[in-house]
């Protein structure tokens, strides 16, 4: 049976939330495996939230956000610019692969480019495969 | 033979254990000392900051955190390229004779003491600390904890910590000393020399006086020729902070002086199926199992060993024990495992004298406790004698000073194989056909490994805690007869 | 541990409803609406699940209002549309059964699932995925009471272009109180550089002027010209704002616009107003009807201010109104709330090298021609070419810069109407051919059609097509010493070649060269366009997503004058209801630091964009102030301590939310 | 009225945590008043067999420190956890897997390969592994299972309460002994110490808003004495870490790192750390933050020093 990836993505209320309205408003169609969790800004999404997708199951997490500069709040968003990548640095260490985890920018007009994030970020998890790092095995530790 | 099943539960006291196995006649067929765990810390240094390994392998003993954390500190020096400025060098080896004060004292006094202060066959209820304290009287017992705990200040001052010290950084330390901490500590090492003095005093009264005990020391299931390691001073003293490791032969003669960056042309690792340590022998002899001699590549590297390996001590006190020692016990070199007890008291005054002429050293106070590299990181070994053994730290990194390999030959580990090779000399010396087996019995089996002040923890860099020991004896028929366990008493 | 903490502090246990909709056919059509409400109700805590065709509706929210009196839900999920669009309509069902409406949590099943997903057993999956986040996020809800503030009933209105002066009017009108700010020295904006208007004819200025002048005189509107905003803080109801008003030098107390000083300066520069085809003064007003009537020293042409001698205005000023010494001022008002009129910007055609503006002479933008046709304009309303002499023909180019892949996607939406206009401008004052070369007509407005036809009936020339390009290299007799404009008439799909005296550019209407500047200060956004983008693109046209910022006119979208006052009034009856009211609800999902939780390390205090983290230094702890907070969150993901909870978006609350998506 | 009956007990640590009860010196006679210490492998002779045989919870209290590497251990844990009412967890490792916690970025196979194999001064070209159970000549040798990842106390068993610390500070393990002598245990779940607050509570040194440029490490820079020091670009975890240590570290001139674990409420020390780190990075430039974060060369080892095995992700995925 072919492999089917569960992605968590993290939309902001202001520009990327209606971004993902738009396509839908638009009947754009897109995979259905990125489940979105609204936050108010894309600086509200704390590592523990990716790294607890990832506990829970989760084989990507996609975080986004507005544009530079476009941020509701100004610059929450230049908080999550800089948090992902040390996170990511991180995961790295972990054996993570970098494609699971992506930020990434869409404003409330581009119905269209969160389509294409979402259908390429499915192809590429979909490609790595199933994320397990065995830390449940409940004997072996 | 039948099958012993021994599922996890039956061995689950303590850490080591040391099975015996009987033949038919009831005499001792062979002994095993196993380590039954591991933590892989050559492993998961790989990827650390280099400047993070003083903190992360101490980690792998508690009791002897400053032996791991000085090694690691040097091999960071060696690492960097870059010589700390002298007023660093003097503070940690006086940071590290404080050390030595406390370690050697508390395995005197409350691990192997008992044996000779009590006797080898008293009841295990006085065969203590306490027991120790009510014979020689409140006031060395009083001088005993005393000693421990100063020391234990000085360590606490400098390294930061009471317990896993931060100090030590490449190419010096975070942290130095003002007028007042010199104060105290120039009277603690006062206090420590005289305590030392009257350590030897009560070794002589007790044991040297004793007949019996002497006999005990002298005979030979104590006894096995073997080569002796130790680091020396450009003048062959025994130093442990420093210097270069030199190697005597079963005859004393010197076999090998080699320093911290070549020690792998001199030691090499044996493992065996049945034990998660690993066991260290002369490379240029090679592994012939457990067996002493010169065509055996055993060595040991204990207080004895060192006192064996070099040619005096560097301060004036310790230097008149050490002659006395000799003469005492016929020559050079000294194959008695139980005089390791006295030779580790000989070293207790070295250190307390060493501290004390540090403490007054002109530079101690200086504020130049650092030098910072600028050279690029490659590799680096760093060696330093752990009141249990020569202590080899290894590091390869790449140019950013990220550990791309680590190599760690720890203190007890050196001993693995004498140890092994000592129980299974008692033994047969000990256990006789029909011969009923006391506690007394298995306790002066017990002492033949209590010398080495086995540390467990160091054992694997890998085990955990100062080591109780299990011995597991079994007859022909693998039933268990016999077992006992060997405590580090409070 | 931390999510055992929070399922305690639920005072009563939670009973949760869970409400699917089928919305007609839009997800009832391709999810599995039953298979989800069944679902539903074997999800912990659920007391029931329904399954309604339109939630919305209002036997759809009784539905829900029933059930909580019946059945003593305590939560309610909603699993239909989008929560932008349906929110506060369920969060509003819910408080009229007497439930806290922060107890409510929605499922966006429409947008996010049933119209972007094929396949039917795919949607229904994630639709399941989403009702259970949903489900298990609102059983950590806790309620959450809205705080009140007074609303300040000031209003800053930022542009002093019609929609400003229209909407600074209305508000004024009701006796409250307005600051109109304009960055030239005199209101009026683009509409008082026009002629005529379309599609009525009637001048621009005489319709404009009396609303300028009562603007300048209003009791209750305190104009600000040559100046600028330069901060905002505060939130909806309590805003400050500093103002930057730029030294005119001259006072503007003692200066009654006689008009002395103009007259006697020596030094000329080109008029802003006529786009450099006039001069005017080094000290000017833009305009002979410029309110205030109050000149301004410009210091790049004034002889005084770049040689150090003339003074020549001083000397004349009677009032002695000049004052070299003047310097910038920083004004700081109170107000409640801002409407934002900054209007456009007129693309600048030279890019477009094969229409040869600036290279080509008598090629102008529609913006020149206004002031060429003007009574008042640089040629005193006579329509000639460069070298003084009459066309005999002109083009007029339509979509320069708008409908155009390289520049402009979007339609300018008012150059076919004034080209229209222009046309028969021209043929009323002299009697030139006129060519329209268009892409499409469109005249969609009222009376717009009628004055298409009246004008085809003036002896117009129709073209369509987009000209390739604008010439001067003729290849015919008659083509000599004229403009020939090439292209395709796409109706007969012949290749045509117009010689004409004269080119009008239809240019493109576009953003602000300064919004993105404009929309940081104000913290609203911009479309991929450069136009401020409004709340909702048909239900809420003037708001923003800032509370208490509204937007009118051009810098929302290319629009005309009618368009353009609708908009302005709109904002201003938002923001009178806004004041009628007199206080205004606050965000209540704020962040919270609990003091016994922080340890004062310092870290979140830079990173609130609303400097709404205070360090107090005795109690050695970060406060957050609830009113500056917006609720982004961005210092709750911070700090080390965990010690900051963002209400209503807990670490608990989301947590559970992923936990449920993972199904 | 009765002595309370007391067990310690260690699994994979160092023996620091021994030491460290040792510490408090004097202090044990005042322990000894009031408590029998019935199990104590490294202090007392009782043999394993005695506490097997002892009944369920007849162990008053039992302070078990060390993570769970082996088959034994995890027996072990199980077993106390049977015997005793309230089983604390003694120590980082048992708390949070500690320093050994390190080792779930790799797995069994990869720490046997480089400590009996590859290691520079091994010679074991056959490739000889520890089996756990080995034939010899007079029988049957075993040793201990050696797992794969290392677990904390508290993912193997029920844990009571936390005493935090490589090892515990002196006072914070007299904290916990005294709430046992005297009764007065807190709610479960309570991790015992001084201060419930971060160590910068502790910390005397003076601290300003964050904005940092360039991360250091130890060695490159000589800190300002009474500053703070992630201000000055060192990664301390004191901002990361429950206090109650009184913040030695930052006083010796070193950064915290982080032993006495998350403050209540935090889900994952190292995540938590990790964010406060980045959100002060003072740029708005990818590429600049890029070059900043370039300057933290192991985030894990940083991040998560004693903490992997109690993180969110455990350990490493090892392909």
């Amino acid at each position: 049976m072919n492999f089917e990836p569960k992605i968590v993505g993290f939309c902001c209320n202001w520009c990327s939330y209606r971004g993902a309205d738009l396509a839908g408003t638009a009947r754009m169609k897109c995979s259905p495996n990125v489940r979105i969790i609204r936050v108010m800004c894309s600086g509200r999404v704390e590592p523990t939230f990716i790294t607890k997708a990832f506990e829970l199951g989760a084989d990507g997490v996609l975080v986004l956000g507005c544009h530079a500069g476009d941020c509701h709040y100004v610059e929450g968003n230049y908080k999550t610019m800089r948090r992902m990548p040390l996170l990511k640095k991180m995961l790295g260490q972990l054996g993570i692969e970098d494609e699971r985890v992506r930020l990434d920018w869409v404003s409330a007009s581009e119905g269209d480019r969160f389509v294409s994030i979402v259908d390429d970020m499915t192809a590429k998890v979909r490609a790595l495969g199933p994320f397990k790092n065995n830390s449940k095995e409940a004997k072996h530790g | 033979m039948k099958k012993i099943t021994i599922d996890p539960i039956t061995r689950l006291e303590g850490h080591g254990k040391i099975e015996i196995f009987l033949n038919d006649a009831g005499e001792v067929e062979n002994s095993y000392f196993q380590v039954p765990e591991l933590r892989g810390f050559e492993k998961f240094s790989e990827g650390r900051l280099a400047e993070d390994m003083p903190q992360i392998t101490q980690r792998i003993c508690g009791v002897c955190p400053e032996a791991h954390h000085m090694a690691s500190t040097k091999a960071l020096d060696d690492l960097f390229h870059v010589d700390p400025p002298s007023p660093a060098k003097k503070l940690r080896e006086l940071f590290y004779m404080a050390f030595y004060v406390t370690d050697h004292t508390t395995h005197f006094y409350i691990l192997a003491g008992p044996d000779f202060i009590m006797g080898p066959e008293s009841p295990v209820a006085e065969r203590n600390i306490l027991g120790v304290i009510a014979k020689v009287g409140l006031e060395l017992g009083g001088a005993v904890i005393n000693a421990r705990m100063q020391n234990h200040h000085i360590i606490h001052m400098l390294g930061g910590r009471a317990v896993h010290p931060v100090f030590g950084l490449p190419g010096g330390i975070s942290k130095g000393l003002n007028e007042e901490e010199r104060k105290e500590v120039e009277q603690i090492a006062k206090d420590s020399v005289e305590f030392a003095k009257l350590s030897l005093k009560v070794f002589d009264d007790i044991v040297l006086k004793n007949k019996e005990y002497l006999d005990m020391v002298l005979s030979d299931a104590y006894t096995h020729r073997t080569y002796y390691m130790g680091l020396v001073d450009e003048k062959n003293r025994v130093n442990f902070y420093d210097g270069k490791v030199r190697v005597v032969d079963p005859d004393g003669k010197e076999f090998a002086k080699y320093a911290p960056r070549e020690y792998l042309d001199h030691v090499a690792e044996h493992v065996e199926p049945w034990s998660y340590m690993k066991f260290p022998y002369l490379k240029k002899i090679g592994w012939k199992g457990f067996v002493d001699g010169k065509d055996s590549g055993v060595f040991r590297s204990t207080p004895l060993s060192r006192l064996n390996a070099a040619d005096g001590m560097a301060t004036p006190l310790a230097q008149a024990e050490y002659e006395r020692f000799y003469s005492t016990l016929g020559g050079k070199p000294v194959h008695q495992t139980l005089a390791t007890h006295w030779a580790r008291l000989v070293e207790i005054l070295y250190a307390a004298e060493r501290l004390l002429e540090l403490s007054r050293d002109p530079e101690i106070t200086s504020p130049n406790i650092r030098t910072i590299p600028t050279a690029t990181p490659d590799e680096g070994v760093g060696i330093v004698e752990a009141p249990r053994g020569t202590l080899t730290h290894h590091y390869i990194t790449d140019e950013k000073g990220i550990i791309k390999k680590a190599n760690l030959i720890v203190a007890t580990v050196n001993n693995a194989a004498a140890v092994n090779m000592s129980v299974k000399k008692a033994a047969m010396a000990l256990i006789k056909p029909g011969k009923k087996i006391t506690e007394g019995l298995l306790n002066r089996i017990e002492m033949a490994w209590r010398p080495y002040d086995l540390c467990l923890a160091c054992a694997t860099h890998t085990l955990s805690g100062q080591a109780p020991m299990e011995v597991v004896i079994y007859n022909s028929k693998g039933e268990v007869v016999e077992r006992l366990g060997q405590h580090l008493r409070p | 541990m931390a999510e055992k903490k929070a399922a305690k502090k639920n005072d009563a246990e939670p009973k949760i409803g869970v409400y699917v909709c089928d919305c007609g056919s839009n997800i009832a059509g391709t999810i599995d609406v039953p298979q989800v409400v069944d679902f539903a109700k074997g999800l912990n805590r659920v007391a029931v699940a329904r399954e309604y065709k339109f939630m919305c509706s209002d036997p759809g929210q009784n539905m829900i209002k029933d059930d909580i009196k019946n059945l003593k839900l305590n939560r309610v999920v909603v699993a239909s549309c989008s929560p932008l669009l349906h929110e506060p309509t369920f969060r509003h069902a819910v408080q009229e059964a007497g439930l806290n409406p922060y107890l409510f949590e929605m499922a966006n099943i429409r947008e996010h699932c049933s119209w972007t997903t094929e396949d039917h057993g795919e949607a229904t999956a994630k639709a399941k995925a989403l009702v259970s986040a949903a489900v298990k996020r609102v059983y950590h809800h806790q309620p959450l009471e809205a705080r009140e503030v007074p609303v300040n009933a000031n209003t800053l209105i930022v542009g002093g272009g019609i929609a400003g002066i229209q909407a600074a009017l209305e508000i004024a009108d009701a006796e409250h109180k307005v600051y109109l700010v304009e960055k030239d020295p005199s209101i009026g904006g683009h509409m008082i550089q026009f002629d005529k208007t379309f599609p009525t004819l009637d001048c621009s200025a005489c319709i404009l002027t009396p609303k300028m002048t009562s603007a300048g005189s209003h009791p209750y509107i305190e104009l600000m010209t040559y100046s600028e905003v330069e901060e905002i803080s505060g939130f909806i109801g309590n805003f400050k704002a500093k103002i930057r008003k730029k030294a005119r030098f001259v006072d503007e107390s003692k200066c009654n616009g006689c008009g002395v000083c103009i007259e006697k300066c020596p030094w000329k520069a080109p008029s802003e107003f006529d786009l450099g085809l006039s001069q005017r003064k080094a000290i000017y007003t833009p305009f002979a009807q410029a309110v205030p009537n109050i000149p301004v020293i410009d210091k790049e042409s004034c002889a005084y201010f770049l040689k150090g001698k003339c003074r020549a205005c001083e000397k004349f000023c009677e009032r002695e109104a000049i004052d070299f010494e003047q310097q910038d001022k920083i004004v700081e008002v109170e107000v409640g709330n801002i409407i934002i009129t900054t209007g456009y910007d007129p693309f600048d055609p030279t890019p477009i090298t094969k229409y040869g503006y600036g290279r080509l002479p008598n090629v102008y933008t529609g913006l020149e021609f206004e002031r060429i046709c003007n009574a008042v304009g640089p040629t005193g309303g006579k329509i000639v070419l460069k070298d003084g002499s009459e066309p005999k023909s002109i083009a007029i180019i339509h979509c320069v810069g708008s409908r155009d892949e390289n520049y402009h996607r979007y339609c300018s939406r008012v150059c076919c109407m004034y080209a229209l206009k222009y046309s028969h401008l021209i043929k009323e004052k002299i009697k030139a051919d006129v060519y329209q070369m268009y892409i499409d007509m469109r005249c969609f407005g009222k009376g717009y059609e009628e004055f298409y036809e009246r004008l085809s009936k003036e002896g117009v020339t129709f073209i369509r097509g987009k000209p390739a390009e604008v010439t001067d290299r003729a290849i015919s007799e008659e083509e000599k010493g004229k403009l020939i404009v090439v292209g395709e008439d796409t109706l007969l799909g012949t290749i045509v070649r117009v010689p004409v005296d004269m080119v009008i550019l239809c240019i493109a209407l576009e953003a602000r060269a300064d919004a993105k500047n404009v929309a940081q200060l104000f913290s609203i956004s911009q479309g991929a366009d450069g136009f401020f983008i409004e709340r909702h693109p048909k239900l809420d046209p003037v708001a923003t997503m800032t509370e208490g910022v509204f937007i009118a006119g051009c810098c929302q979208g290319p629009k005309d004058i009618p368009d353009t006052v609708a908009q302005a009034s709109a904002a201003a009856t938002r923001v009178l209801a806004l004041i009628s009211k007199g206080r205004v609800e606050l965000e209540a999902a704020v962040a919270v630091i609990d003091e016994e939780k922080c340890s004062g390390c310092r870290i979140c205090n830079l990173l609130c964009p609303y400097n709404a983290i205070d360090f107090i230094e005795e109690d050695e702890v970060s406060r957050i102030n609830e009113a500056l907070c917006k609720g982004c969150g961005t210092c709750v993901a911070a700090c080390p301590s965990a010690a900051i909870t963002h209400k209503h978006f807990t670490t608990e609350e989301i947590m559970a939310e992923i936990e449920g998506v993972l199904v | 009225m009765a002595k309370l009956k007391l067990a310690l007990y260690w699994a994979s640590s160092c023996g620091g945590c021994e030491i460290a009860q040792l510490q408090i010196g004097d202090k044990l006679l005042k322990l000894a008043e009031v408590a029998d210490i019935v199990f104590w492998p490294v202090a007392i002779d009782v043999k394993y067999k005695d506490v097997e045989a002892m009944p369920e919870k007849s162990i008053d209290v039992c302070l078990f420190n060390g993570a769970i590497r082996t088959s034994e251990q995890e027996h072990m844990a199980k077993m106390l956890r049977e015997k005793s009412k309230v089983l604390i967890a003694y120590g980082a490792c048992a708390y949070g897997g500690g320093i050994p916690g390190l080792g779930n970025m790799f797995n069994r196979e990869l720490i046997f390969e480089r400590a009996y194999v590859e290691t520079p001064s091994t010679d074991n070209k056959e490739k000889v592994f520890p089996q756990t159970k080995y034939k010899v000549p007079e029988g049957e040798l075993t040793i201990p299972e050696f797992y794969d990842t290392v677990k904390t106390l508290g993912q193997t068993v029920d844990v009571d309460y936390v005493v935090p610390g490589c090892p515990p500070e002196e006072k914070t393990t007299w904290l916990a002994l005294e709430a046992l002598i005297e009764g007065k245990l807190p709610p479960k779940g309570t991790v015992i110490t001084h201060n419930a607050k971060a160590v910068c509570d502790d910390c005397p040194r003076k601290r300003d808003v964050k904005k940092v440029k360039k991360f250091y490490r130890t060695f490159e820079i000589i800190p300002e004495p009474e500053i703070c020091l992630l201000e000055q670009g060192l990664l301390c975890a004191g901002i990361a870490t429950r206090g109650g240590c009184g913040a030695p570290c930052p006083q010796a001139n070193m950064p915290c790192t982080g032993c006495y674990g998350p403050v209540d409420g935090v889900i994952d020390q190292g995540a938590h750390f990790l964010s406060a780190v980045a959100s002060v990075i003072d740029s708005n430039d990818p590429e600049e933050i890029q070059r900043i974060i370039a300057g933290i060369h192991d985030p894990v080892g940083t991040f998560y020093r004693y903490s992997l095995p109690d993180s969110l992700l455990r350990r490493a995925k090892i392909k």
